[in-house]
């Protein structure tokens, strides 16, 4: 299973890599926002420096929509669903797989995203422990709940618009939990925000012991 | 020896509609068959319900002695066949050589196998360092021939193989085929290029309306015999 | 929402003597919910008369979580049996129960007008209830799609994916507002009086069963139609199995003349 | 009914709750109709 995995992940990098998806059309986007965020709100007053938690999440969780259906563009092209039927590969280390490399892509955009905030925002670092664990925790949830929702939208005509409304309510915990520990974490009460962080990874341990039974059935029959 | 393939009034549905109305056909080891009929007449479904990726309605289907109708010996059949579609499956992103490397592996090539199938089909050189999305039709196909030859399948199933390839790449995929059939392996292949594919195969069988009511030995006359 | 006066002999509906029954026991009791909540039962001493909202209200809320159960534990009888029936059940519950949702959502809006000066507070039940408003768009959308692709799967696994999730997801997603909402503010004002008595009580346990055989009943007619979608149009297996396989007659036809 | 405060908004929210669920129940039964006569009367073992 783990070896799957990591030949599935390896093979999605590596499509990342030589594509730049993320890196050239993704990421502008996820800077894109936080400008369209500090335009839309008054810079001055202080909002973004306050709301700069929630903007961040906010920013993610449509980012990772973007990686997601990025991750099954990629299957769905050429008949790649009977050829991951046929590949002999285990389908948990599939969703595995897919899930760690939609991890690493959205590690690497919070990197870009986070440095937007402190630059743009003003906001200033505070409880880098509480801020590291909340976005490892926060990131496997998205990964493995996306995963396991971006295969069902996926092959379906309407994939696209179809993604979003059944993701984003499912996330929503994800989104309240992450703003309220980064909150905690930037003004100075990480204590406060350290259940948040349990809470994410519930969520995270939940949808991936889910995906990793399920993914075999949704593969097989979707 | 027990049949490769042993399918007795076999039904497949695809949603509703059965493309596949009763089949009865055995295939024993080492054979080539020929599958021939109009379009739609259920050739590629026939292929992908041999390949494990269909369920079986009614009727009794064993492939490589694994039963149908359990869907966990379907899917553990899988690694033991080998495909080759319309569709190639490949990554358009990753080159030639990252394909044959990933679904070889996937299917636990050992690097050597992989190398070989490579050669094999002639990509190895400046054509394995290329993007698939740049390759031509044919390219692709013998692409999608290399992972297949990779994967040293028991059970080869190929539907319409010889389609968007050239003189050289349809006389490679006649040898490939016949290789492993001498190296113990049993083909079903779809074929419009009857004459070929009838040069290639022990046998014919003709399917139309989704039955195998006519098997009907070689040579085949101009009119295509056909029991009502 | 009446039942036809008479059954013709031809085709009749989704109705059946159960189903008339049911029915007229709904509306009467209806009537007598109506007369309850509406005159007999007293204004409470902080809602004043707005708490008579509370009794469509509240028993709403409570059915659309118990539509939300019933499609989960559908989804997993047919994932377990793949039975039709398991799989009419999942979508009948979820569209009643959007409908109720639906219904709640006004209801409670409208409530919070003149009690919090508002319609809407960032309660956590007001957010959780809006969030499985859209989980159940969601999946009826999911399943909408489900049912006119014909591909080579039995379908609906999707659908009943999304099912089996929607209950822990409704649960996850409660709990997370909930806990969001109480670490940052003080309890809103209790919706309802815990030590309420008398005939509000009544009034509110009368509408609980009430609204629960209107449910009922509008469950088990949307279950009938969904069983009527399956079938209309669907010919058996054999007849189908017959059509295909003449085919063949037809091509040998077609070649020798 | 006499003096009753927020009659309006009562009103309202029980009128809507109502209608609505009046417009389902209809809207579910017209569709039961018009697919009964589609599918054979042993199909619906509940009639």
């Amino acid at each position: 299973m783990f070896r799957d995995a990591s030949l599935m992940a390896g093979k999605d990098l590596r499509v990342e890599l030589r594509s730049h998806v993320t890196t050239q059309q993704v990421a502008p986007f996820a800077i894109l926002m936080l400008i369209l965020f500090g335009v839309a709100l008054d810079p001055d007053r202080g909002i973004l420096t306050r709301a700069s938690a929630g903007l961040f999440w906010v920013s993610v969780l449509f980012c990772s929509l973007l990686a997601i259906q990025r991750a099954f563009t990629i299957e769905a092209a050429d008949g790649g669903r009977d050829a991951l039927r046929l590949s002999g590969l285990d389908p948990a280390g599939i969703f595995l797989g897919k899930a760690a490399a939609i991890f690493v892509q959205l590690g690497a955009l919070e990197l870009v995203l986070a440095a937007g905030v402190v630059v743009m925002y003003g906001t200033e670092i505070t409880g880098l422990p509480l801020l590291v664990a909340t976005c490892l925790a926060a990131t496997a949830g998205l990964a493995a709940a996306g995963t396991l929702y971006g295969v069902l939208a996926a092959g379906l005509r309407v994939r696209e618009t179809l993604l979003p409304i059944l993701l984003l309510p499912v996330l929503a915990p994800v989104l309240i939990g992450a703003t309220r520990a980064f909150e905690a974490a930037l003004g100075g009460a990480a204590a406060d925000g350290w259940p948040w962080c349990g809470l994410l990874a519930a969520f995270a341990l939940l949808y991936t012991a889910f995906g990793t039974l399920a993914f075999g059935t949704l593969l097989e029959e979707s | 020896m027990e049949p490769v393939v042993q399918l007795h009034g076999a039904v497949t549905l695809l949603g509703r509609f059965p493309a596949l109305a009763g089949i009865d056909l055995e295939v024993a080891a080492g054979e080539i068959v020929l599958l021939r009929g109009p379009n739609g007449a259920g050739k590629t479904t026939l292929l992908r319900l041999c390949a494990g990726l269909l369920p079986v309605a009614r009727g009794q289907a064993v492939v490589l002695g694994h039963d149908l109708a359990n869907r966990r010996q379907a899917r553990s059949l899988r690694r033991r066949v080998g495909l080759l579609g319309h569709a190639t499956g490949l990554y358009d992103e990753l080159t030639v050589a990252d394909n044959i490397h990933f679904w070889g592996r996937a299917a636990g090539a050992s690097p050597t196998d992989i190398i070989a199938a490579l050669t094999a089909c002639g990509l190895d050189g400046r054509l394995a360092g290329l993007g698939v999305a740049t390759l031509s039709a044919g390219q692709r196909r013998r692409t999608a021939l290399a992972c297949l030859l990779a994967r040293r399948p028991e059970l080869w199933l190929l539907d319409e193989p010889h389609g968007g390839l050239d003189q050289d790449g349809r006389d490679l995929l006649d040898d490939i085929v016949r290789q492993a059939v001498a190296s113990g392996a049993t083909v079903m292949l779809s074929s419009h290029e009857l004459d070929r594919a009838a040069a290639l195969a022990h046998r014919v069988v003709t399917i139309v309306g989704g039955t195998t009511d006519a098997l009907d030995p070689l040579p085949t006359s101009e009119e295509p015999v056909l029991v009502p | 929402m009446t039942a036809p006066h008479t059954a013709p002999p031809g085709p009749a509906g989704t109705s059946s003597r159960a189903t008339r029954g049911l029915g007229v026991l709904s509306l009467a009791g209806l009537a007598l919910l109506l007369g309850y909540a509406l005159v007999w039962s007293p204004p409470d001493v902080a809602q004043k008369d707005a708490v008579r909202l509370m009794y469509v209200h509240v028993p709403t809320a409570i059915l659309a979580f118990t539509a939300c159960a019933i499609t989960t534990v559908a989804s997993a009888m047919w994932l377990r049996r793949r039975s039709e029936g398991w799989w009419v059940l999942g979508g009948a519950a979820a569209e009643v129960g959007l409908v109720f949702t639906g219904i709640c959502l006004i209801t409670g809006s409208i409530w919070g007008r003149p009690t919090w000066g508002t319609y809407w507070d960032w309660d956590p039940r007001i957010t959780s209830t809006t969030l499985l408003f859209i989980l159940l768009v969601g999946y009826l959308a999911l399943r909408s799609i489900d049912n006119e692709a014909g591909g080579a799967a039995p379908r609906g696994m999707r659908g009943a994916i999304v099912g089996l999730l929607l209950l822990p997801n409704v649960m996850i997603v409660h709990f997370s507002v909930d806990w969001w909402r109480s670490l940052h503010q003080t309890a809103t004002i209790t919706r309802l009086d815990p030590t309420i008595e008398g005939t509000m009580l009544f009034t509110l346990m009368l509408g609980i069963v009430v609204f629960g055989l209107v449910f009922a009943w509008l469950l088990i007619h949307r279950f009938r139609v969904g069983w009527l979608e399956e079938r209309a149009g669907a010919t058996g297996l054999d007849q189908a199995l017959v059509e295909r396989r003449a085919e063949a007659g037809l091509a040998a036809a077609g070649g020798r003349s | 009914m006499v003096a009753m405060t927020y009659a309006g908004y009562v009103g309202a929210g029980w009128g809507i709750a109502l209608v609505s669920l009046a417009i389902y129940a209809l809207r579910t039964v017209r569709r039961g109709r018009a697919l009964a006569s589609q599918v054979p009367p042993e199909e619906r073992r509940w009639s």
